[in-house]
């Protein structure tokens, strides 16, 4: 459903992608595994519109992004989840999750009932609903993030390393979240360092290196790949 | 009771500063920038809709309506003018320069519709009774009250509303709002636009209350507004009222004990001692902490 | 030269000095709302020494320059650890302060028969200067250029030292000025105590010129106007805010037909030209290249 | 001659590291390395003044940099590039090095080699990326530094601009300078460090 063809952006003067191609299928989850700098983060921007490509084409459900803006973007059906579990942190948590469904805001009824479904899938933000966003743990702010998200009813989800940062205990819960969505049918292009977590629950992998795209596969074929294995599942940086 | 009766009269005559210090905290809370033309656009949104009504005699209402309408025009024009083209480290300054220049424009203009220098204003009620000993103007009653109520539908646009929703987002964090698909050039003209109605109804209650306008209007305005403003506390609604209303409260007593000559150099010596004592103003001092952390991150 | 042309062109020369003031404000990484201040208080002091204490010309201009150095020294001290709006406000308050305050200060005098002296809102009237030394208009305004011209090359040589350099350093990025060691905050005092003292020089010839000064002349649309010149003109080289005074007074003031509608057209125009020219038509980066242009050493 | 003892810092709540240690030796070249909020550019920040550790000392020899002003810091000779290059838009090259003119003639040898030479007259805007970053480090060297701290310096670089700037750090930074190269690629490191530190989230410091 995402088709993303020969994307160049750089940042002022460092070439970020250098010409990276990938395809997200609907209903799988799409990892993009690198290492710190790799350009990923810079990728989803990219794809969401955030940051401008010099070259290439993005192509959501047949339709050409690459020209128009996030607010439009986000309305077509794909979402960011942006790195560091970013919230509002002093608008509350009901506050937060209506602020995702802003391009909704028409519709009250579909709203309400949006929120409710969120509050059902993650009970502890029912019971923070009017904490300010910004005195969760970092745990919850990460699922804040993710039913912010939800709320705009995404057809494809940008996760952008939803680990990072994250004690293991709930990293392990953020990764059983994904796998849920991800079974429920959505869409999802994760992008992680964590490459043991993510691949365990990817359909599908890339890794992407110096901005360029060096390897793409299921997780079985990584496995088998002695090299890919080294540079990355071997990563320090993967704790 | 003098003092009693002084306070009084600062307190109603401060809640017309709180107003105007609301529509400025909220653009600077949003943008983080001054809009110096802000005292400017009511005034001449005051004399055009004077010169109209003076044309078609459109009435108090009339009046009343053509001033929020005028006004809103008026500063989404000084919007795209001045804060739109302006992004960036150096935007802050630019806009805000660029904002006194539209500042003389428009003041320019008023002039030109008000050849007279002074207009009588229409005003209603202008009764005052006595409570016990202390002299009550009705009419700066009234303002008083419109001030408290349009505070409340300030702060229920702003707590209530999606587009406040989307506002305290944007103003808390532009970048993640604009990651988010916000579209913040729409959210900043809404700003704008609100601020310019809100300013307008202030305006409108303060020329009434003097039943006259004059071409210092719009400087005072936007004076009277910074100052409250800085008072309270920048970027801080709450600051925003009790700055007005402690300016209020210091401007009458100031007049009553020392005389009115000394009113501003009061103003002014009290802004300085703030600024050099506790910069973030009476309600602390979130932002100053906040522009500190952001230089910070290297 | 006609009467008009040289009053004309004495004003440019006069609020450059403000102009100027402003520019190494700006330099620094501040914006000051009260240079009208010190143009104010180096008009009133001139006055004062020169009127009621009978002091030589160049001592009271001089001292009023002194002791605008002195007050922005202690006004920038004061703010040290404001910037931004807070630094921009606490300038205004300030300037207010001291227009309001002579508003209140009366202490008329007569001197030759003439009403002089403080007097409130009324002005300091007869500073007779020009006239007991004969001096017309012409002569004045070569005194001004003259004055006006070693400013400026003093400025372009400062220009070229380390100081300058530094201090722009820190008003464009005060972290890397930092990580190279340089002190910030002796560039900003000093920077803002000279704009100060420039500004006061200004005022002084202003009052010389005009012979009259009243504080309504040292209100905030001064300052303003000051900095908006030296946004326009650019923050490249000194003469950036001497183009800035030349387009406002020069060219709109001047022309009759235009004059009638200057604020509308120069307030228009200053918006316009910072949208294409954000950093002012002789911004740093066209400084750079006529720096590159000229001064090749030779690398 | 720097020592981190026992620092602690936190933000907002998140703890970035908690009783770190670590010795830096005079002329030593170190890699530190470490994932995405392990607080590497914290530590620099620390290490050069502009920011405040929770707690822990940190000193220079006998003296204590808690409490010093990044440029009093600078001063002792603690120089460090910018992730971001911070090279002023408005000026060309050769005005950035803000140090006597005579020292750039002194140097200028050392400038042409390094291929700086054909881009003094330009703007950052027009110059590629290893020439400014190079430019970065050879502004560094110009304020005879003693502990030099690169971050991210090889952020951007394809494999051919690595090794030509690992080529520049070897020939020109003196070797009696300490250099700390913070990135989370390894290659640089492998290619000029002797030693190799890691950061990991709530750790003490690795010596790998």
């Amino acid at each position: 459903m995402l088709e993303v063809n020969g994307l160049v952006t750089s940042y002022g003067l460092i070439k970020a992608l250098r010409n990276v191609s990938l395809q997200a299928e609907k209903g799988k989850l799409t990892c993009i595994l690198g290492p710190n700098g790799a350009g990923k983060s810079t990728l989803l921007f990219t794809i969401a519109g955030i940051l401008k490509s010099d070259m290439g084409s993005i192509k959501f459900l047949n339709k050409e992004l690459s020209k128009i803006k996030t607010s439009e973007i986000v309305k077509e059906g794909l979402v960011l989840v942006p790195e560091n579990r970013l919230v509002f942190p002093h608008l509350s948590v009901s506050e937060n999750l209506l602020a995702g469904a802003y391009s909704r805001f028409g519709k009250k009824n579909e709203v309400e009932e949006d929120l409710e479904s969120m509050y059902k899938r993650f009970p502890i933000l029912k019971e923070r609903y009017l904490q300010e966003a910004g005195t969760l743990s970092g745990g919850e702010q990460q699922m804040l993030a993710v039913a912010r998200a939800l709320m705009a009813r995404p057809k494809l989800l940008l996760m952008d390393e939803p680990s990072v940062g994250l004690a293991p205990k709930i990293v392990n819960t953020i990764f059983e979240i994904i796998k849920t969505l991800s079974d429920e049918g959505i869409s999802i292009v994760l992008v992680e360092q964590n490459a043991v977590k993510a691949s365990a629950i990817a359909d599908h992998i890339y890794l992407l290196d110096q901005g360029e795209i060096t390897f793409s596969g299921t997780p079985d074929q990584i496995e088998d790949n002695d090299i890919i294995k080294r540079a990355y599942l071997g990563d320090i940086s993967e704790s | 009771m003098e003092f009693l009766q002084t306070c009084i009269d600062g307190l109603l005559f401060g809640s017309a500063y709180s107003l105007l210090a609301l529509s400025f905290s909220l653009l600077f809370g949003v943008m983080k920038r001054i809009n110096l033309a802000f005292g400017s656009t009511l005034l001449l949104s005051a004399v055009f809709s004077l010169w109209i009504d003076s044309l078609f005699s459109i009435g108090i209402f009339g009046i009343f309506f053509l001033m929020i309408a005028s006004s809103a025009l008026i500063n989404i024009y000084v919007e795209k003018l001045c804060f739109y083209p302006h992004s960036g480290k150096y935007g802050a300054t630019v806009s805000m320069i660029s904002s006194f220049a539209i500042w003389m424009q428009l003041d320019e203009m008023s002039s030109f519709l008000l050849p007279d220098r002074t207009a009588s204003f229409p005003s209603f009620l202008p009764d005052s009774f006595f409570l016990k000993d202390l002299f009550i103007r009705i009419d700066q009653l009234f303002l008083f009250l419109i001030a408290v109520f349009m505070t409340s539908i300030f702060f229920y646009v702003l707590y209530k509303t999606n587009y406040g929703l989307l506002l305290r987002g944007v103003s808390f964090d532009g970048e993640l709002a604009k990651k988010l698909g916000v579209n913040s050039g729409k959210i900043s003209s809404f700003a704008f636009a609100f601020s310019g109605i809100f300013g307008a109804i202030a305006a409108f209650l303060i020329l009434s209350t003097e039943s006259q306008v004059t071409p210092f209007f719009g400087f005072w305005c936007t004076l009277k507004g910074l100052v409250a403003m800085m008072l309270g506390g920048i970027g801080s609604l709450p600051g925003a009222i009790i700055g007005g209303l402690f300016l209020g409260l210091v401007e009458s007593n100031v007049i009553n004990y020392l005389g009115a000559e000394y009113r501003d150099i009061c103003t002014y010596l009290i802004l300085l001692f703030i600024l050099v004592v506790k910069p973030g103003g009476i309600m602390g001092s979130a932002l100053l902490r906040d522009e500190r952390a952001a230089s910070e991150r290297i | 030269m006609s009467l008009y042309l040289i009053t004309v062109l004495t004003n440019i020369c006069l609020f450059s000095f403000i102009a100027l003031s402003a520019y190494l404000i700006l330099i620094v990484g501040e914006v000051s709302f009260g240079q009208q201040a010190f143009f104010g208080i180096g008009a009133y002091s001139l006055a004062i020494f020169f009127v009621y204490f009978d002091f030589s010309i160049i001592s009271s201009i001089f001292f009023g320059m002194l002791i605008c150095f002195c007050l922005a020294l202690f006004l920038s001290l004061l703010t040290i650890k404001l910037s931004g709006l807070y630094f921009a406000m606490a300038t205004l308050a300030f300037a207010e302060v001291f227009r309001l305050s002579m508003n209140l200060v009366r202490f008329p005098i007569e001197k030759e028969g003439r009403a002089t002296g403080l007097n409130g809102p009324e002005g300091f009237e007869n500073i007779r200067w020009i006239f007991e030394n004969n001096i017309d208009p012409l002569g004045f305004f070569y005194i001004t250029l003259i004055t006006l011209t070693i400013l400026v090359i003093s400025l372009f040589i400062l220009e070229r030292s380390f100081i300058m350099k530094n201090a722009r350093i820190v008003g464009k990025d005060i972290i890397l000025a930092q990580s190279l060691g340089i002190r910030p905050r002796p560039y900003r005092v000093f920077f803002i105590g000279t704009a100060g003292a420039i500004s006061g020089l200004g005022g002084a010839l202003f009052a010389l010129a005009n012979t009259y000064i009243e504080p309504a002349m040292f209100g905030m649309m001064l300052g303003v106007h000051s900095l908006a010149y030296t946004i326009i003109g650019g923050l490249g080289l000194p003469i950036g805010p001497l183009l800035g005074v030349f387009i406002d007074i020069g060219l709109l003031e001047s022309i009759r037909f235009l004059s009638e509608y200057r604020m509308i057209i120069f307030g228009g125009l200053v918006a316009i030209i910072l949208i294409f020219y954000p950093e002012g038509i002789i911004s740093p980066r066209i400084a750079s290249r006529i720096k590159r242009l000229f001064f090749n050493k030779g690398l | 001659m720097l020592e981190f003892k026992s620092v602690g810092k936190s933000f907002g709540g998140i703890n970035i590291f908690e009783n770190l240690n670590f010795q830096l030796k005079k002329g030593e070249w170190v890699g530190l390395t470490g994932g995405n909020g392990t607080g590497k550019s914290t530590l620099i920040n620390i290490a050069t003044g502009f920011q405040l550790p929770d707690e822990g000392k940190v000193n220079l020899g006998n003296v204590s940099l808690l409490g010093l002003k990044p440029w009093q810091i600078a001063r002792l000779g603690v120089k460090r590039n910018f992730q971001s290059v911070r090279l002023s838009e408005s000026l060309i090259l050769r005005d950035q090095f803000f140090v006597p003119d005579k020292k750039i003639f002194d140097n200028l040898e050392m400038i042409q080699a390094s291929g700086i030479k054909g881009f003094l007259n330009r703007f950052p805007s027009e110059c590629p990326l290893p020439i400014l970053r190079k430019m970065e480090v050879l502004r560094a060297l110009l304020h005879s530094p003693s502990i030099l701290f690169l971050d991210e310096p090889s952020a951007g670089f394809s494999q051919e601009e690595l090794h030509e700037f690992s080529q520049f750090l070897i020939t020109y930074v003196p070797s009696s300078i300490s250099l700390v190269i913070v990135e989370h690629r390894t290659e640089l490191m492998q290619l000029v460090c002797t030693k190799s530190w890691g950061l990991f989230l709530n750790e003490p410091l690795r010596i790998m």
